[in-house]
């Protein structure tokens, strides 16, 4: 079923080979290597509502209309199920579908297509078919944009055989990634975080590919293993400075990929540590945190000497008002108390 | 596949309006002159509203987002004002326009987009999920398309408690591509539902044409799948809309069942409080500017000797010490507290047994 | 918005009282019920494919299309998405409906009205809006019907706050929760497992409800808690009784409802048996069992003398092969492997 | 709402078929006998495939649930004749016709159905989910509508990579009401995709008559909506099947779009393999079941001296000796043994580096 790739091996132009690494932001790392994947591969197609002319309205698909054209940069109707069907019946049959939700909390239209036939039709057809479709998404919340587009569903996706989780937070992570989600031959969520398209770090130049299921120790420190999803990293990497400070040392694990995860980076560190926090933004209630600790708790519960703690979103839906909002969103407050309550503890 | 719309697509567009949809404002029978007057005094409120909200979202008195109903006053105004006080309506990501259509409290309307405990959900909701339930405003919501279903349920109450009212669903023209849309109007067709699909077909969902949405451009021309009547008037066009609307209530609440009215108009203004609009070419919005229906009706009333210019400057006047109040009204109330963030999760006799606070 | 109940006071002709408890399967206890409620209330109505002159596939709700017409027992299109969306708009302005979706995996394609609309509209608006709304779907797999009619998804919906989460597993307690479900002025869902319709049991006579959040100590035990969900308490009960034999006394907690959870009733049982095993037939992998496990170590770590394991599905589509099948169901075997894992580690 | 069909809605049903859609057989032009009698044998293998189904079910040997194709034969046979190998189709809950139409081996069909390592899933899917994608079938799905996008995704690569073939989207009347069928058809449409839908009206789903369902009870009558050409024909009738299948493909082929093609027919047997059909009155059923295709195609090709008896009989006893012989397949398959249990899961390369195994 698969198209063999005509430019498979013809390196992208801008690729400038043995220079520098670049700062960009998230905003540009996902444009840049959409752009060079594109132009490496044909079969590559863009697909979403106003990701075209418009360039999609946070600007990540700029520019890509303009140079790949109407063919291969696809403005959609709002019709979020026929969108990720039909990106999956083309991967199916020979495309590489990049498909666009432009909020996360809208993959609920298509969620039957997602869950009962993207995550299961290799499996249920006996492995007959590749699907080489990468569905990207922001998630998250933060300026106002209340209960229908601030959610972040990672826990559900992770829930469902067949499909793989990525949540990158620095331009870096989101590049490797975001390449190796392309050139994957199953499904991939590929969720950026909409307060994070801003955020600024090196890129190291060339084609690199980053694997799933890797983590990346963001700090190495011996007091307490926190691990991180998505652009909670950030406001954990300023509690983890703040503390060390106070002799407290904070080794941040970003695990960067939610299915496959790393378990080996978290028991590695534990092993270490004795102790766990586990920050995201997702609803506290059956949120990834849980699975983590529970992992980590059924594979290294006498290497604990304290009990885990979760710092996730407060069970409500997203309220407007910004107070309230900054209520729910966990913020490096509730980290470092986090952090405190688990250190305090000593064995 | 998509393409940027040339101006003279433009022109051809603007022509095809003015053969096919544009209709001269004349009053429905009946209508008086007082009401006619209403009708501009609503349209001019929202105009007002919305004009103030951007200039608010800008200095950050407004968080989020906001879409503005300029351009499509006259049908939110058209539709409520040939509607009771007791029937209902859903409503779009678009939303302040139908809640002063239906009667909402601008003050209410303004505090809550200022996110404060006045505001009609709490501040819980802002722009996106404004509501005024007790005036039969079921809410806006940020999914597009997502409510058509609601106003089918509000249908099927009528139906099965046998009770008098009927529901207006307005949708944008980009919604008549969401699935849920053909769900909604196909079940609301087989059971006879007293509900009113209200298609405001501005011709953009954000950068998105509707003729390079769906091949053939028409709305109402789907009707005849569902078995169901289906027309298209001047969005312009307070009577129009009135007309329509009308016709459509009294055949639901005759058990005639539900009818799809697209309201053609344009969207020349920005999709929301901060669209550059790079997508189009803007010139093509003056094109469309000349058929403002607040303008258009002024004239009216003006023409038809219902109201002097005195009159309309004064009614302009009022409806900008409106928005004034509302949003001395907002300002001055309170934030809501950090208690006030678990109320309205569930039912208060559920919060209270199961203990739920902060 | 509520319509006061016409019938509210008036008991149900068919309510013995002080009759004898009778037996009957669950399917029975469920159809029992809606006639019950339906003849109690006016503004109930049942809604879904094939629920009116089927009476439903399982048979669920044979003779209430015959009894209370065609206005109160409507047959639908097959429009999920319609069929939860309109129950909302329909309980928002003065019905009760009870919407079914044949198979819980298919509430994917009502997925956005159900997340975004159903379990939000109250907050959202400020509280201004009851939602008395019950969805009935059958969950759980077993019977060769594959990937698409297999899930469960109570660890999803528990995730969404606005949502109530039922998941009985006897005749009595389909009963109490029923009504109980009935006359929430909030939405449930309400998970019947397809495998567990012709379980029977006694039934308490009159018009009973059991509160959600209050979980039942099927059996009480000394050595270790087993907290089940849905059909696995047999499963569990099955294995206590066998192990009774060789000394080792569990004690099996059903929860009954998901959300909200008798977490007090867990953790005094955790603080007696310092032991959990949790068990469910969903996924393992962020499947309630980690919520469950994540709240327990939060809140009784010192208590626990083993870590806490979970008993779950395995992390796979259903396969439609028997022997697959139940490879990846809990079975009897694995429950006691648990069981024995946790208890063999004595301190 | 719906209501129990009475008898004579069921007579008034056949007489309107019989009058509006109901057409002789008569072979395309240029059509061979060879082509002709090969329809023929195509459906006769269905039937038979689809009665040993029904008893290998009731004896154990096939788990699940499985929904039979008989009456529909002649519009999978009818509409794959139009179509070339490289085309694709898509299919619905009762697959196993659409299979065995696109060229499936009967053998791998029935392994399939008893979970046997042969199977064309290699047991994992089963009936309702059985595959054929080396011949172009993108396998059956358990809900119903959801392959609608996926034909309509076979459509967009054809487009992107200029390549000739068309896709069939088989679906019932029951799909028809779902919010993917309604964007499926309207993003073929709007992008001229090569996809042809073809709809297998068998007048109901489950126990909801079609007319219950839908207020304007002709499927076909949707496509003006969409702007795209719809057509109701026989779907009794293989070669009605074809002939619009042909001129929708070369349509397609040419870049003229999708078509919505309505096939009327009625289901005359069970749901399902176990369906008591106490929702309808049987009698009802026989009214129909002299339109049966296949009696139809034997009487035709006798009439018009194309196979004698002996030649039809020789065709069906190779049609049941094909399926005895599959049956026979499927029991020598092993099941699959527990090693197998995470085969398929993802990519080899993936589940490689990630070590997924039991
Ligand atoms: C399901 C969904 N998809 C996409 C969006 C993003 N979005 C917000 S408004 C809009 C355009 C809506 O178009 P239309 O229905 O015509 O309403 P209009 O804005 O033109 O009034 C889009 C695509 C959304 N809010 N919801
Ligand atoms: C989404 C969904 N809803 C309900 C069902 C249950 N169901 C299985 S087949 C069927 C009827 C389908 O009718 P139609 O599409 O006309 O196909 P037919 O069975 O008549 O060939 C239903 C309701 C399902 N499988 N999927
Ligand atoms: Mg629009
Ligand atoms: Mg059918």
């Amino acid at each position: 079923m698969r198209t063999p790739s005509a430019a498979a091996a013809a390196p992208h132009a801008d690729v400038a080979e043995g220079a520098a690494p670049r700062v960009m932001t998230v905003k540009q790392a996902i444009n840049e290597t959409l752009r060079e994947e594109m132009g490496r591969d044909p079969t590559i197609i863009i697909l979403g509502c106003d990701v075209g002319i418009r360039g999609n309205p946070f600007g990540v698909t700029k520019g890509l209309y303009e140079e790949f054209g109407a063919g291969r940069v696809l403005d959609t109707p709002i019709s979020e199920a026929a969108i990720i069907g039909t990106s999956l019946g083309a991967a199916a049959t020979g495309l590489r579908p990049i498909a666009e939700i432009l909020f996360s909390d809208w993959i609920t239209i298509g969620m039957d297509q997602l869950v009962n036939q993207v995550a299961k039709i290799r499996y249920m057809f006996g492995g007959a078919i590749n699907v080489p479709l990468v569905i990207r998404a922001p998630v998250g919340a933060g300026g106002g944009q209340a209960a229908q587009h601030s959610q972040s569903f990672e826990s559900w996706f992770s829930h469902v055989p067949g499909l793989q989780v990525v949540m990158p937070a620095t331009p870096r992570d989101v590049k490797g990634l975001l390449r190796t989600a392309i050139r994957s031959d199953d499904p991939v969520l590929f969720f950026e975080h909409k307060r994070g398209y801003e955020i600024k770090g090196e890129v190291p130049d060339g084609e690199y590919t980053i694997p799933f299921g890797k983590a990346e120790i963001a700090r190495a420190g011996s007091d307490v293993t926190v691990v991180t999803v998505s652009v909670m990293r950030h406001k954990a990497m300023t509690v983890a400075a703040e503390l060390s400070a106070d002799g407290i040392e904070c080794e941040v694990i970003d695990p960067r990929t939610i299915y496959p995860f790393d378990y080996a980076a978290v028991l590695a560190s534990v092993a270490k540590t004795h102790r766990l926090v586990v920050v995201h933004e997702a609803n506290r209630r059956s949120g990834i945190g849980g699975e983590i600790v529970s992992q980590v708790v059924e594979r290294a519960f006498d290497q604990l000497a304290a009990p885990p703690v979760i710092v996730a979103g407060l069970d409500v839906p997203m309220p407007y008002n910004r107070s309230l909002e900054a209520l729910v969103i966990p913020d490096e407050a509730r980290i470092r108390d986090a952090v405190l309550a688990v250190t305090a503890r000593r064995t | 596949m998509a393409h940027r719309v040339t101006l003279s697509e433009s022109c051809q567009a603007v022509e095809a309006f003015e053969r096919d949809t544009l209709e001269p404002l004349q009053a429905p029978a009946g209508m008086t002159a007082e009401d006619q007057r209403d009708i501009y005094r609503r349209m001019r409120l929202i105009r007002e509203f919305d004009t103030a909200v951007k200039g608010l979202w800008k200095r950050d008195f407004i968080y989020g987002l906001a879409h503005s109903y300029v351009a499509a006053e006259a049908i939110a105004v058209g539709a409520c004002a040939a509607l009771e006080r007791t029937d209902y309506i859903t409503s779009t990501h678009r939303g302040h326009g139908h809640t002063i259509a239906k009667g909402g409290d601008p003050r209410r309307m303004m505090a809550e987009l200022m996110g404060r405990v006045d505001g009609y959900c709490g501040g819980k909701g802002g722009s996106m999920h404004i509501a005024a339930v007790d005036m039969g405003m079921l809410g806006a919501t940020g999914i597009v398309g997502s409510a058509m279903p609601i106003a089918v349920g509000a249908g099927l109450t009528a139906k099965t408690l046998d009770r008098p009212f009927v529901t207006v669903c307005f949708h944008g023209d980009g919604a008549t591509n969401q699935g849920v849309w053909h769900e909604s109007v196909n079940l609301a067709a087989v059971w006879n539902l007293p509900v009113i699909f209200l298609c405001e077909n501005n011709q953009w969902a954000i950068s998105l044409p509707y003729d390079q949405a769906a091949k053939n451009p028409t709305v109402s021309d789907r009707a005849q799948g569902y078995g169901i009547p289906g027309v298209t008037v001047d969005g312009f066009n307070p009577f129009a809309v009135y007309r329509a609307v009308k016709e459509a209530a009294e055949r639901a609440r005759s058990g005639g069942g539900p009818t799809l009215i697209e309201a053609r108009f344009y969207r020349y203004v920005g999709h929301f409080v901060a669209d550059d609009e790079r997508y189009r070419d803007t010139d093509c919005n003056i094109l469309w500017e000349r058929f403002d229906p607040i303008g258009r009706m002024a004239t009216y009333l003006a023409e038809s000797g219902l109201a002097t210019p005195e009159w309309v400057a004064d009614a302009d006047a009022a409806a900008k010490a409106a928005v004034d109040d509302a949003i001395e009204f907002a300002k001055a109330s309170p934030e809501p507290s950090a208690e006030t963030l678990w109320d309205g999760l569930f039912s208060p006799e559920f919060m209270r047994e199961q203990g739920i606070s902060l």
